[in-house]
């Protein structure tokens, strides 16, 4: 391993600080698909950016890769099995009145924490 | 990894040279052998069979007979029931399944048969070990805390699980999941080392296609429960906050969702399934190619099998969930893939039935346990297509056809397969033969009564009527006198086989002690474990093997003898 | 007989068995982490009302946590090079560095917890609040783990031993650094 | 088949049989001959003296057709079986009838509760008709069932139905059913919620259009109210 050349480190660490910079100012713009470009397509990238340089994913053997991305796809999976009943407060022949109510509620007790200040 | 310290339990000098005779404490208590370890599963998992099955026998005499003294126990209360119920599911799962077929047979099998001296990680195997014993101190300290023990069935589910004021079992509840949470530590630690071990440390010349199909299934089985698991941790985590610190993950009126939970405990619980009959099947294989001395039919058709059976394990849990609340057009996809995985698992049987053909078959003890695996795992297996066919599950759901069913593969699984496994390695563990006279009487006597339990089950799901209800006089249609007969004739046969059982302990401990000496390789086996000596020492082997060929060299032609060591270099 | 297995010497793979097992260890993280998150993702789509709560995190101090871990990666990686270049000492002091970013992470968090918990977001003030606080907890638990293994780890490394287990904790530092990067824009910035 | 172990009482009931019937008949059939073949080997090629077993790797083409052909045939009876259980779970779960009825079902610890329209055939009106562990139906009438529990998971479970639903606190399922004989039959629990769960028992009650206006006659609030006012 030792003899492959090695990624400028420091720069990388660099470009992942930028991108944290533009991850946190990207939302003060308030608009919404801004927000989630920046904030997750921007995770993705930086998640990229450090499984390959600072793990050295990479260079390392393949099936490792694929490993960690079988991992990932299950997850996927598993949210897809799963957010048709968990996620919607409504669907074929159910409804859920429980999440209309506990939204209407905690949202009334936003001011809770802040009122202490 | 560069151990300074030397592998097995320090002599006090260090650097003094081993091989003195290690003391009691180090060698039996906190051994790093994976042998000594592989045998600490072993009799925990007896153990815990043992208090499985003495729960089996509490509430089927409070089902035959309601409202009985049940002797060893006492009257049997609606919350007592709960507990032995939701108990014996747990501990036959997690507390003998799992230790007895993948951490037993695992640890004891995996280094022997890939040719090597041990595991690659000894000290964390003997933590996971640990922890798992720590996991069934806690099961037990749930019984004895005020409350009693949790009886809201092994799948937990909340808000029943999550809640005191519902489930009355304050501490119970939370010390079960603290123990299953525990116990799901131990075999992720013992999975990563089965893994590793598998993967790098094998005999030099033994490629993938020569491993053992017991290794490669007992390795599949690590890695779907690596995989499957996960979620089901994080949601511990959720439901142990639920419980004692008064969150809401779980809580419909705090914006959770029961459902939830359902999802991530059948995305983990149906691969289990899977996680367990794997490791079984792979124990048959071995079993059937030494004693009909034939070649197992199409070895990369069963490993190809297998992986696919691993694969499609986790895109069909919901199937567990059709009548639960999930939206009905959900249901549709889990029907088609929940068939679509009867397919590799059929071809699986198919392969090992084509194994027979031109066999030269011998009828040992061990193979007539791993014949009955074949033929009681089938009924399983067919009777689950009604399961997972979403329009006859809605009846199904919940009833005593389930139980029925789901007994019809784990029975095999875990007790078929544990008494395969453990009637043909005996000789290896232990360096004695087991009677084979006993063993035949001890075979016949569970399985005739095994088919008696579980058969009338079926009839009674048929007509209805549900699991989990501790005494059914509340149900006057449903509960005729002929159903409380096939009731009673299940009870009795669960009394004969279990004390059929008494047969496999003494000849287990008489063996041990005076059995006859058992040679090298008693069953003339190519795999590499029977190629050290009987019991193999610490190390395993003189030499270290080197391998030529596959393991189920049976019968060459042209060979004078019928079988072909793998380690053998002509 | 030598003092340790043969079994750990040999490596069918030729991926060095440790970092082998690290690779599996991760793949049990990576569904543990995928579980709570996944579950978190749920919830948070299907409740309007987690806006409001959300807006009450401190985005500040979690990109700050974040800069600090990003930077300790940078020291873990550094001294994963000079432990290839045989540097034992130097990989032990940039394991320091990396100690100390573990524990500036700690020390923040449990800084901006109080104060939170001060003003009334406790684990029970609502499900977003249980959420945070059981996947930020679940996250500072790996940091604290990976940050006890590096000392371990970082005290051999000084006198030139072991220099191979300087990769193996940075590459589980850096996972630990990649559930955080998905942490923050999910509890933090998504408002 | 088990129509002689339970009665079947509701308009989708023999389809249900009919499709377990379908299913008994073709995993029966590989059931049976599968045996079949297994115990025929084990007799045909005991072991004997002098006779070696033969060497068959089971690899080439013509002997993986013993293996592909039969998979290829439980392939092909897996897609009847999928066509019949989407068929029916379709009928019974995900399309609803018009309903003439609408019934209200609360599961709670440790009884069922429930609300019937009561004489205007509406839910949520003064004459609504509540009731403790009784269900009176109608006969040849279609209703929808609304379903919720109060506190833990509970389920639905009438034999006679042939069906099953789970409750859910928090939410609110909807199914139908059409009762096609009269009769009084057991209405189980049938998911566990806590020590009481088996005594969790409650009973359908179908009745003769003019036995249940009868019963609502008796039992509509308004009704017992003037009733009670009267005297």
């Amino acid at each position: 391993m030792s003899e492959h050349h090695h990624p400028n480190y420091v720069k990388i660490w660099a470009i992942l600080v930028g991108l944290l910079v533009v991850s946190v100012l990207g939302p003060m713009l308030g608009i919404q698909i801004v927000t989630l470009i920046t904030a997750f397509g921007i995770a993705v990238v930086k998640a990229y950016l450090v499984a390959k340089n600072f793990m050295h994913l990479n260079i390392e053997k393949r099936y490792i890769v694929y490993m960690l991305t079988t991992c990932l796809v299950f997850m996927f999976l598993f949210f897809a099995g799963t957010a048709p009943d968990v996620m919607e407060a409504e669907g074929s022949n159910w409804e859920k009145p429980s999440f209309e109510l506990y939204d209407e509620a905690a949202s009334h007790t936003v001011g809770h924490g802040t009122a202490h200040h | 990894m560069a151990e300074t310290v030397p592998s097995h339990p320090p002599a006090p000098e260090e650097g003094h040279p081993h091989h003195e005779e290690m003391s009691f404490w180090s060698k039996y208590i906190f051994p790093l052998d994976h042998k000594m370890i592989g045998m600490q599963y072993l009799f925990t998992g007896i153990a815990m069979a043992m208090v499985g099955g003495f729960f089996a026998y509490t509430f089927r005499m409070q089902l035959a007979f309601p409202g009985i003294e049940v002797p060893g126990w006492g009257l049997v209360s609606p919350a007592d029931y709960n507990a032995l119920v939701t108990n014996h599911g747990a501990i036959m799962i997690f507390w003998v399944a799992m230790p007895v077929l993948i951490a037993a047979f695992g640890n004891f099998l995996i280094p022997l048969m890939i040719g090597c001296d041990d595991m690659v990680f000894p000290r964390i195997n003997r933590l996971s070990y640990q922890i798992f014993f720590l996991s069934v101190l806690v099961l037990i300290a749930s019984f004895l805390v005020e409350g009693g023990a949790f009886g809201g069935a092994w799948t937990a589910y909340p808000p029943l699980s999550a809640k005191a004021e519902y489930s009355l079992t304050p501490l119970g509840s939370s010390l079960w999941l603290l123990a299953v949470a525990l116990e799901f530590v131990a075999f992720l630690l013992g999975g990563i080392n089965f893994i590793t071990t598998a993967m790098n440390s094998r005999a030099p010349g033994m490629k993938m296609y020569d491993i053992p199909i017991v290794v490669w299934m007992i390795v599949l089985a690590s890695i779907m429960f690596m995989l499957s698991v996960g979620p089901l941790v994080a949601g511990a985590v959720m439901l142990f906050f639920d419980q004692q610190l008064g969150t809401g993950f779980f809580d419909p009126a705090r914006g959770g969702d029961p459902v939830l939970w359902q999802h991530l405990f059948w995305f983990f619980g149906h691969p289990e399934v899977y996680v367990v009959l794997l490791p079984a099947m792979g124990i048959v294989a071995e079993i059937i190619t030494v004693f009909a001395r034939k070649k197992l039919f199409a070895y990369k058709t069963v490993l190809y099998t297998a992986f696919g059976t691993g694969i499609l394990s986790f895109t069909v849990w919901a199937h567990h969930q059709f009548v639960a609340g999930i939206d009905p057009r959900m249901a549709h996809i889990f029907t088609i893939t929940t068939l679509l995985i009867s397919v590799p698992i059929a071809e699986m049987c198919f392969v090992y039935i084509a194994t027979l053909y031109g066999g030269s078959i011998r009828l040992t003890t061990p193979m007539l346990w791993a014949l009955a695996f074949i033929a009681e795992f089938l009924i399983g297996g067919v009777t689950g297509i009604f399961l997972g066919a979403s329009g006859a599950d809605i009846y199904f759901h919940d009833s005593y056809f389930v139980l029925a069913h789901f007994h019809y593969t784990f029975f095999p699984i875990a007790i078929i397969g544990f008494y395969a496994g453990i009637t043909y390695w005996f000789p290896k563990m232990f360096g004695r033969m087991l009677d084979d006279r006993l063993g035949k009487i001890h075979f016949w006597g569970t399985i005739i009564p095994f088919n008696g339990i579980f058969l009338p089950l079926f009839i009674l799901g048929l007509a209805g009527q549900h699991r989990r209800i501790y005494n059914y006089e509340h149900f006057p249609e449903l509960a005729t006198p002929e159903l409380q007969a096939l009731r009673v004739l299940a009870t009795v046969s669960l009394l004969v086989m279990l004390g059929f059982q008494l047969v496999f302990l003494v000849n287990f401990v008489r063996s041990l002690r005076r059995g006859e000496k058992a040679p090298q390789n008693p069953w003339k086996a190519n795999t590499l474990e029977w190629q050290a000596p009987s019991p193999p020492p610490h190390g395993n082997f003189a030499t270290l093997p080197t391998v030529y060929r596959g393991p189920y060299e049976y019968s060459v032609p042209g060979r004078a003898e019928d079988y072909w060591p793998q380690n053998a270099p002509e | 007989m030598s003092s340790r297995p043969i079994a750990t010497t040999r490596s069918a793979t030729e991926i060095p068995t440790g970092k082998l097992a690290v690779w599996w260890l991760l793949g049990s993280e990576i569904v543990i982490f995928g579980g709570l998150l996944a579950s978190y993702i749920m919830y948070r789509l299907a409740h309007d009302a987690w806006h409001a709560q959300a807006a009450a995190t401190n985005t500040w101090i979690g990109a700050f946590n974040t800069l600090v871990l990003l930077t300790s990666s940078l020291t873990a990686v550094l001294a994963h090079q000079a432990a290839e270049e045989g540097n034992g000492p130097k990989a032990a002091k940039l394991l320091w560095a990396t100690i100390g970013g573990a524990a500036t992470f700690l020390i923040v968090k449990a800084f901006e917890w109080t104060m939170e918990i001060r003003h009334g977001y406790t684990i029970t003030a609502d499900t977003f609040w249980s959420f945070y606080y059981t996947a930020a907890g679940l996250h500072a638990a790996h940091v604290l783990a990976g940050a006890v293994v590096m000392v371990f780890v970082a005290r051999s490394a000084a006198r030139n031993q072991e220099l191979h287990r300087v990769e193996l904790a940075g590459i589980y530092w850096h996972f630990v650094d990649i559930v955080w990067i998905f942490l923050f824009p999910l509890l933090y910035i998504a408002k | 088949m088990i129509e002689r172990l339970v009665a079947s009482a509701s308009s989708y009931a023999p389809d249900i049989d009919g499709l377990i019937l379908l299913i008994a008949v073709l995993v029966g059939f590989w059931f049976l001959l599968t045996e079949a073949v297994f115990f025929w080997l084990i007799l045909r090629f005991r072991a004997r003296d002098g006779q070696r077993a033969e060497y068959i790797t089971g690899e080439e083409k013509s002997q993986k057709r013993w293996i592909t052909i039969p998979h290829l045939l439980v392939l092909v009876c897996d897609i009847f079986i999928v066509v019949g259980a989407v068929r029916v779970w379709y009928e019974v779960k995900q399309h609803l009838p018009e309903a003439q009825q609408t019934v209200r079902v609360i599961g709670q610890q440790w009884a069922w509760s429930f609300v019937h329209p009561g004489p205007d055939g509406r839910l949520d009106t003064a004459d609504d008709i509540k009731t403790v562990d009784e269900l009176h139906l109608q006969k040849d009438v279609t209703y929808h069932f609304e379903l919720t529990s109060r506190d833990v998971l509970h389920s639905l479970s009438i034999p006679v139905f042939r069906l099953r639903q789970d409750a859910i606190p928090g939410r609110v399922i909807r199914g139908w059913f059409r009762p096609t004989k009269t009769g009084v039959h057991d209405f189980q629990c049938a998911e566990i919620c806590g020590i009481g769960h088996g005594i969790m028992a409650a009973r359908v009650i179908i009745e003769t259009p003019d036995e249940h206006a009868a019963w609502m006659a008796e039992h509509a609030p308004t009704t017992s109210l003037a009733a009670a006012a009267v005297r």
